[in-house]
């Protein structure tokens, strides 16, 4: 996985690139804390878009995210998943507390 | 063509990858959709990953063995740790249920829903063996009917 | 990070891509490039290929095992049968030389150009060990200084 | 493997695509001489463009129908090989006795 990170105007954007899984979820986990403690978040963009896999591992890296900001008041919105990444969403329910938009401008234009 | 392997490696996040290349890369001597290799890769990496985290506690001296076997255009797969084992497999396969607060408890829930059949086997203090089976459906590519 | 495995499966001449993709998908671990890991894979196809045709007579019930190390960069290879062994390796090593008519004489030559070692052992009716070393290329991406 | 093939006026093309190992020899190796058996070929075009593995159990097959096509005084020639494939070539001899050209057409123009 390689990742590419972000911050505008209390939008954090997180671009990973690859397969996110066991191998990655650590540091992948802890770059985005890292991230989060340093800028003063309210909304967590995840794209998707280049993610070729992932497991339960990666997406518990995004469900642990999304818990944090739902503490605090701040919102999680996926991105242009990919359709073998869009089942896992599916069948995981992440995408029933999560909201999905096609592109990066329609998360920042409609999650208000 | 009936085939069998047996791959062996160390309980590495690692080899989580180099586990579903491996065995889709056997499974594709079935007429498997790209979609059901997609599908036998997310069960293959819970497997590997559950065996990792919860059977060995992420040590890297681990075992885990994976037999794969082609029967009658079905692909059976064994992933076998020799770790902490499950005392309570009714209770591990509830869909949510983890016993590490960080994770989903989602892995059961993925081998059962990517594979055909999952039948999970353990012993406390010895180990784990997961089987998981799937079928090429015989009804054309699946994607078609699916999506 | 030092890692290991070992995959044992049937002599199958449709096992050879298998176990080609597999040995290639461990090496990925280390920083080979692309170029490297096309010469790896023709070196594995090539020792595959044999255990099938010379050491087990295109017979699909013998075993064929890969010993997969990476120690200190430098991936080593295992590739052994148990079967008819070679009387003469030293004589098997030549290029073009074949038992086969059919065949070019060129396996051991290909492993030999595309890995850093090789090595032969065998035990006439016993099997056969093949050893091959390949190191990642410290002076950047081998490519660029090659072509 | 997949296999193209196509004979025009005394020339067999064959367009192999995908990988040529062990496992597809016998079958390509008995495709092509049943090819040649039902056709008088005097030149024989492998299209490799599409061939993105061949080890020596593949090159087998190419280099027993240049034998045999020599021996009837016929021509064998290579054309487009991707560059891992190339390298197979050049060290196993069989360009030092081939042709190799960049398209059928200048096979067909330049073999003469
Ligand atoms: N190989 C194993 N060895 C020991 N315990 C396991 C193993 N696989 C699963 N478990 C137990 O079953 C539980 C549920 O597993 P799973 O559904 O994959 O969820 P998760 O991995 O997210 O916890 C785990 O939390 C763990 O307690
Ligand atoms: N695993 C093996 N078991 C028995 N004999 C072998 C084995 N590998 C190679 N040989 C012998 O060594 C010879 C040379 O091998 P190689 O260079 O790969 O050429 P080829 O496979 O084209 O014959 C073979 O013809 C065979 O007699």
């Amino acid at each position: 996985m390689e990742l590419d990170l972000e911050y505008r105007q209390g939008t954090l954007f997180v671009r990973p690139r690859g397969e996110v899984d066991l191998s990655v979820a650590d540091a992948f986990r802890d770059v985005l804390e890292e991230n989060l403690a340093k800028n003063p978040v309210n909304h967590l963009v995840f794209n998707l878009s280049k993610v070729t896999f992932i497991d339960s591992s990666g997406l518990g890296v995004i469900l642990g995210r999304y818990k944090r900001l739902k503490q605090q008041g701040g919102r999680v919105s996926l991105v242009g998943a990919l359709p073998q990444v869009r089942r896992i969403l599916v069948l995981s329910g992440l995408l029933t507390v999560m909201n999905e938009y096609a592109s990066e401008e329609e998360a920042l234009a409609r999650a208000g | 063509m009936d085939n069998q392997a047996k791959l062996e490696f160390k309980s590495l996040a690692a080899n989580v990858a180099f586990a579903r290349v491996t065995v889709a890369a056997f499974a594709s001597q079935l007429d498997f959709t790209l979609n059901d290799l997609e599908e036998i890769k997310v069960a293959v990496s819970e497997a590997v990953a559950n065996a990792v985290i919860h059977g060995y506690d992420n040590q890297p001296d681990g075992i885990i063995t994976i037999i794969m076997t082609i029967r009658e255009g079905t692909l059976e797969l064994k992933v076998i740790d020799y770790g902490r084992g499950i005392a309570n497999v009714k209770k591990a396969l509830e869909p949510s249920f983890s016993t590490d607060p960080e994770r989903m408890g989602l892995g059961f829930v993925f081998m059962q829903s990517f594979m055909d059949n999952l039948h999970v086997e353990s012993t406390p203090g010895k180990g784990t063996v997961v089987t998981m089976n799937k079928s090429v459906s015989l009804s054309g590519p699946k994607e078609q009917v699916e999506h």
